[in-house]
C-alpha cells in the first residue's frame, strides 16, 4: 500500500492493549494533495492508530516514516508539519478562545497574524465570546476554538480525529471545506468520523480497520 | 403572616427602607462614638494595675464581641436562605462578610497592641487568640468561596453551607478561655454571677459596643443596597429607579 | 405507561452498601492507591526529626503535636480528589438524580474514605509514637484519640472537598475551609494525647471527641448532599 | 405550547449565564409515548434547557412540572422516573462496564436483573470487554456503557443530550430503535442531536432554540 | 507544497515567555486562587503551635524547623495539579506535538509555579518568623535559605508531578516521590536557620542550596520533559 511519492507512510504498525492486538499490521501511505479517512466501529484502533502517527504513542511493532525519516529519530522537523486534533480539544477552561489560540500561534510561529485571528473567529460564529473564558462555552463551541487552528497554522500535514463530533450543520460545513481546500492547495488531511460526510470536491480514500476480537 | 414576610422581604421595600433609615443609623452611631471615647478616655479612672494602657479595652473588647455577633448574624440569615429561600436573607449574609472580617482583624490588631505592655509579647498561642485567628481565617474562606463560585446562585448556596457549619466555632472562642488555662483574661463582664470590673468602666464599654452595634447596621444597610442592586439589575424596580434618578 | 408498581422500593442500606462498595473498589482497584495516605502520613512524621534536629527530648516533647498536625495534613491532602473524579465523568450528577437520598450515598462516600485514610493512619499511629518517643502508656489514648478525631475530619473535610468541587485549584481552597473546622479536633486530640504523657486525666478530651463524632454523623451527610446538589447544578 | 394531558412541562423557563440570557422563557410540553427533540446550533443553549428540565440546574425563572407538581417540591418521586444521559457519559475508568453498570442499578431497583445486563452488553458489541477497566474503552465504547441503562432501567422519561456522539452506525441505529421503542411503550424522551437522524417508525417534535445574542 | 519557508523559525525566548504569560493568567484568572498556596503556608504554620501547646521557648526551638516544614508541604500541595489540568484537557499533547524543545515549555511552566507558590511564601515568611518568636537576626538568613530552597522544590517537585500525571490520585504518590528528595534542601535550609538562631555561620548551607539550584536548573528541564512525554504516551 506504499507509494513512491508518499510523504507520509507507516509500516506494518502493530500494538497491543493487554491482551488485545488493536493494530494488526497496519499500513498506509499518504502523499501530497491526499485525503486518508480512517474507517472502523467502534473500538476498532482508530484514535490508536492517529496517536500512533503523531508520535503520541509508541507501537509495539512497526514504524511510522515522514519524508523517509523514521518519525522517532527527527522528531522536532515532522511536529513542526503537524497538526493534530484528538478527542480532547487542547482548550484551556480558564483562557479565552482568544488566548487559547494565540498561545499555540506563538508557540509556532515568529509572528502571528492577528487580524487572521479574529476573521477566524468570526467565521466560526465565536465573534461575540471571543473574551470569554471557554469553560462558560457550550461543546460545540469549545470544539470551534480548537478548530480554528485549522486555518491559522500554516502546516502540511492534518491528523483529526473526529472532528465533527458535537459540531452543528454550520460548523460541519465549515470543517468539510477547510479539508477539501487544505487538500486542493497540496496539503495532507488523515481524518475519522463516524458520520456521513459529503466530500463534494475531492475524494477521500479510506482505511478499513476491523472490529478488534479480543483474544482469550 | 406570610403576606407579612412577603412585604416587608420584597427587594424595593428593603431598598427604600433603608434609604431613608440608614443616614440616621450612621449619625446615631457616629454620636455615640463621640460619647463612649469621650467617657472612656477621659472620664474612666485608671486601672490600678494596667495605669491607662486598659483603655484600649473600649476598642478592643467591643471589636471582639461585635467579630462574633456579626457572624451569628451571617449564620442565621445564611439558615434562613437555605431553609426559606429568601434571598434577601443571603444579601444580608454577604453584606455582612467583609465587615465581620474587619472586626476580627481589629480585634487581634487591638489585642496584638495591648498584649505588647501587659504580658509583654505581640502574639501568643494561646487558645483564644488562637480561635479569634481562626475566626478570622472563616471569614477569609467564606469570601474566598464566595468569589471562587462562578454562578453567583451557586455560590451564595454553597457560602451559606459553610457559614451554617463554621458557627460551631462561636462557642469554642467564647469558651476557650476556660478549657485551656491561657495568659488571655477570663470573661470578666459576661459571665453568670455578674461583672466583676467597676461600673465607671463598665458603662463607657457599653457605650462603645452601641456605637458599634450601630456602625455595623449603617454599613449593612448601605452595603445591602449595594449589592440587591447589583442581583435584581435586570428587573423592574431596579430600572423604574434608574429611570427616576432615585438611586 | 406505568413502570411505578414495577420497581419496588429500594432500602437506604442497599443504597449505601451499593456506593460503599463501589467506591472501595475505585479507590483499591491499584494497591498503591490504597496505601498512599499512610505513605504520607509516614513521611511527614519523619520529616520533622530531620527539619528540627534529633534531640530526643525535645522530639518526644512535641511527638503528640507532631502526630496529630502530621494525621491531619495526611487527612486533607486525600480529601482533596474525593468528589472530583465522580464530579468529571458525569457520575455525581447521576447520584444526584438518582431519586435516592443524597445525604445516604454521601455518608457511603465518606465512609470509604475513611477506611482508605483514616483507618490505616491509625493502626500505623502506635509505632510512630514509638518512633517519637512516647511514653507506651500513651499509646492506646494516641490510637483512640486519632480514631475518633479522623472521623470527624473525614465527616467535616467531605463537607470542604464537596464545596470546593468547581473551583479550579480546589486543594488550598479547600484546606483554607477545613482547617479552621479542624482545629478543635487538633487541639483535644493533641492535648489528650500530651495529658497521658503527663500522667494526667485525658478522658475529657476523648468524650468531647466522642461527642463531635456523634454531631458530625448526625449533620455533616446532611451538609455534604447540599453541598453538592449546589456544586452539580454551578455548570460543568 | 402547554397540553392537556402533558406529563412533563416547563413553563417560561428563563436563565441567565453571566451577561447573556441563554433561555428566554422557554415553554414546552410532553405527554405520553412523545419524542421530543430539541434543536439548535451550537451553543442556543440546549444543553442548559436539558439541565434544567432535569433538575440539575435552577432556572433563574420558570418551572418544570412533572404531573402536575414542580419537580423543586418532590424532587425524589420525579427522579425515580427519569434518566438522564449528558455530555458526560457518567462512566467511571477506573471500573468494569459491568461495574459501573451494577451500580446505577442497585441504588435503584431492589433485585436488578443480570441476564438482561449481559445480554444489554452483548448487544452493545461490548460483551468481550464487559471485564475491562472502562479507562482502557475507545470513546465510542464507554458512551455505549452509558447508553445501556436505556433498556435496564424501567423509568418513564428519558433526556439524553447528544445520546449519538462517538457512536459508530451501528450504535446510531441501536439508539434509535430504543427510543422509537421507548416511545411506542408509551415512554417520553427528549433529546438533542446534530445529527441527521432517520426516525422511522415515528415523528419527533422539535422544539427551536434560536441562537442566543449577547447583550452587551 | 511546501510551508515550510513560510514560518520563520521561532525562538526559544518566544516559547519561555508564551507559555510563561499562558499560565500565569490561568493561575491568576481568580485573585483567591493566586493566593492560596500562601494561606495554606501561614494555616499549617499556626497549626502546630495548636497541636504543641504555646510554651514560647519550645516554640522558638523548633520555629525554623516548623516552617521550612510547612513551606515544603505549602509546595507539595502546589504542586499536585500542575500539569493535570493540562493534560485533561489536552493541552499538553499540544505541547508534545508543537516541534519545539518541550523542556523549555517545561521550565515557563515550572516558572510559573515558582512565581504562584515559592515567592509569595517567601515574602510572607519573615512574618512567620516573628510569630514563632525567632530572633530578627535569623529572619535574613530564613529568606534567602527559603528563596533558594522552594526554587530547588519546584523544579523537583515538576519531575514527580510529571512521573504522577496518568495515576489517579496523584497526590500522595507524588508526594512519596518528591518527599525524599527534597529532604536534603529541608535538612540545608532549617539548618541554615538553626545556625544563625545559635549565633553559627550559615554560608556553607547556602552555597550548598545555591548549587542544588544551579544542578536542578540544568538537569530537571530535561527530566521533566522526558516525564511528560511518558505521560502523554501511556494513554488519554
Ligand atoms: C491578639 C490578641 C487578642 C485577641 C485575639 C483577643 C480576643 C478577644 C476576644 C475574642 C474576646 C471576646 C471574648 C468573649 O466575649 O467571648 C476578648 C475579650 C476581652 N479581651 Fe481580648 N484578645 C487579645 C488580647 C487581649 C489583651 C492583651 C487583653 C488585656 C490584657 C485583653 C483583654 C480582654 C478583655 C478584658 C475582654 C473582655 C472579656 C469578657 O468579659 O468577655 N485581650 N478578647
Ligand atoms: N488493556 C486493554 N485490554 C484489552 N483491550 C484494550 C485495552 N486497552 C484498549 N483496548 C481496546 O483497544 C481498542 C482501542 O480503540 P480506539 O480507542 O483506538 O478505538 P476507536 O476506533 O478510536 O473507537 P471510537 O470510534 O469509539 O473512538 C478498544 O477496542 C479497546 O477496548
Ligand atoms: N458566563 C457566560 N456569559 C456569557 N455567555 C455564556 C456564559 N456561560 C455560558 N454562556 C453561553 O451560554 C450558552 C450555553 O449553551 P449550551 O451549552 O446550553 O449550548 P448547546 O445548545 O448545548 O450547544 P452545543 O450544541 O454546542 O452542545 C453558550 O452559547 C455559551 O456561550
Ligand atoms: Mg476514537
Ligand atoms: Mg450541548
Amino acid at each position: 500500500m506504499t507509494s513512491v511519492d508518499a510523504v507520509l507512510s507507516a509500516i506494518d504498525l502493530t500494538s497491543w492493549r493487554g491482551e488485545t492486538c488493536v493494530l494488526n499490521e497496519v499500513s498506509l501511505s499518504l502523499s501530497a494533495g491526499q485525503i486518508l479517512q480512517v474507517v472502523g466501529p467502534n473500538g476498532s484502533g482508530k484514535t490508536t492508530l492517529l496517536r500512533t502517527l503523531a508520535g503520541l504513542a509508541l507501537p509495539d511493532d512497526g514504524q511510522v516514516m515522514w519524508q523517509g525519516n523514521n518519525i522517532e529519530h527527527d522528531r522536532s522537523t515532522f511536529q513542526s508539519q503537524l497538526l493534530y486534533l484528538g478527542h480532547k480539544p487542547g482548550v484551556s477552561g480558564a483562557l479565552t478562545p482568544r488566548e487559547n489560540l494565540l498561545a499555540f500561534l506563538h508557540v509556532r510561529q515568529a509572528s502571528p497574524d492577528l487580524t487572521q485571528l479574529d476573521d477566524a473567529l468570526d467565521a466560526l460564529a465565536l465573534g461575540e465570546r471571543k473574551e470569554l473564558p471557554c469553560r462558560w462555552l457550550s461543546a460545540g463551541q469549545q470544539r470551534r476554538v480548537a478548530l480554528a487552528r485549522l486555518v491559522l497554522e500554516p502546516v502540511n500535514l492534518w491528523i483529526l480525529d473526529e472532528p465533527l463530533n458535537a459540531l452543528d450543520v454550520d460548523g460541519i460545513a465549515w470543517v468539510v471545506d477547510r479539508i477539501e481546500e487544505h487538500a486542493e492547495r497540496g496539503g495532507m488531511v488523515l481524518f475519522t468520523t463516524h458520520q456521513p460526510m459529503p466530500l463534494v470536491r475531492r475524494q477521500a480514500q479510506q482505511v478499513l480497520l476491523s472490529e478488534v476480537e479480543m483474544s482469550s | 403572616m406570610f403576606k407579612w414576610i412577603h412585604k416587608f422581604g420584597s427587594p424595593p421595600f428593603v431598598y427604600g427602607f433603608s434609604k431613608a433609615l440608614s443616614p440616621w443609623i450612621g449619625l446615631a452611631s457616629l454620636g455615640l462614638f463621640a460619647w463612649g471615647l469621650y467617657l472612656g478616655l477621659v472620664k474612666a479612672p485608671p486601672d490600678y494595675e494596667q495605669g491607662e494602657v486598659y483603655r484600649i479595652m473600649y476598642v478592643h473588647v467591643p471589636a471582639a464581641w461585635m467579630s462574633m455577633f456579626v457572624y451569628v448574624v451571617m449564620a442565621i440569615s445564611s439558615a434562613v436562605f437555605i431553609i426559606w429561600r429568601m434571598k434577601l436573607a443571603d444579601a444580608v449574609a454577604e453584606a455582612s462578610a467583609f465587615i465581620g472580617a474587619s472586626f476580627t482583624f481589629l480585634a487581634l490588631v487591638t489585642g496584638s497592641i495591648w498584649g505588647r505592655p501587659t504580658w509583654g509579647t505581640w502574639w501568643e498561642w494561646d487558645a483564644r487568640l488562637t480561635s479569634e485567628l481562626v475566626l478570622l481565617f472563616l471569614y477569609l474562606g467564606y469570601i474566598a468561596l464566595r468569589s471562587a463560585i462562578e454562578h453567583p446562585q451557586s455560590g451564595a448556596r454553597a457560602a451559606a453551607i459553610l457559614a451554617i457549619v463554621g458557627v460551631v466555632n462561636i462557642p469554642i472562642i467564647h469558651f476557650s478561655v476556660e478549657w485551656w488555662n491561657s495568659l488571655h483574661q477570663p470573661a470578666s463582664i459576661t459571665r453568670a454571677d455578674g461583672p466583676t470590673m467597676h461600673i465607671s468602666m463598665i458603662i463607657p464599654l457599653f457605650v462603645m459596643l452601641g456605637a458599634f452595634q450601630l456602625y455595623y447596621a449603617h454599613h449593612l444597610l448601605v452595603k445591602l443596597r449595594v449589592v440587591m442592586l447589583e442581583r435584581d439589575r435586570r428587573t423592574k424596580w431596579v430600572a423604574e429607579r434608574v429611570q427616576n434618578g432615585k438611586l | 405507561m406505568s413502570t411505578e408498581q414495577e420497581t419496588p422500593t429500594v432500602g437506604i442500606w442497599q443504597v449505601f452498601s451499593t456506593v460503599f462498595v463501589r467506591d472501595l473498589r475505585i479507590a483499591f482497584s491499584s494497591w498503591s492507591e490504597g496505601l498512599n495516605p499512610l505513605l504520607f502520613f509516614v513521611l511527614v512524621v519523619s520529616l520533622f526529626p530531620l527539619g528540627i534536629g534529633p534531640d530526643p527530648r525535645l522530639l518526644s516533647s512535641i511527638g503528640p503535636g507532631v502526630i496529630w498536625v502530621s494525621a491531619l495534613l495526611a487527612m486533607l491532602m486525600s480529601l482533596d480528589g474525593l468528589f472530583a473524579a465522580d464530579h468529571r465523568d458525569g457520575t455525581l450528577e447521576q447520584w444526584v438524580l438518582s431519586g435516592q437520598p443524597l445525604s445516604i450515598i454521601a455518608l457511603a462516600k465518606v465512609c470509604t474514605h475513611w477506611v482508605r485514610s483514616g483507618l490505616p493512619l491509625v493502626l500505623m499511629s502506635p509505632l510512630l509514637g514509638v518512633f517519637l518517643n512516647l511514653p507506651t502508656t500513651a499509646l492506646p489514648v494516641l490510637v483512640v484519640s486519632l480514631l475518633l478525631g479522623t472521623m470527624i475530619l473525614s465527616l467535616v473535610g467531605a463537607i470542604g472537598s464537596a464545596l470546593t468541587l468547581t473551583v479550579k485549584q480546589g486543594g488550598v481552597l479547600l484546606a483554607l475551609l477545613v482547617l479552621p473546622l479542624s482545629v478543635p479536633v487538633l487541639i483535644f486530640g493533641a492535648a489528650a494525647v500530651q495529658a497521658v504523657v503527663e500522667q494526667r486525666e485525658a478522658l475529657g478530651q476523648l468524650a468531647l471527641l466522642g461527642g463531635g463524632v456523634m454531631g458530625a454523623l448526625a449533620l455533616a451527610p446532611v451538609g455534604i448532599a447540599a453541598a453538592l446538589r449546589v456544586g452539580v447544578s454551578s455548570g460543568d
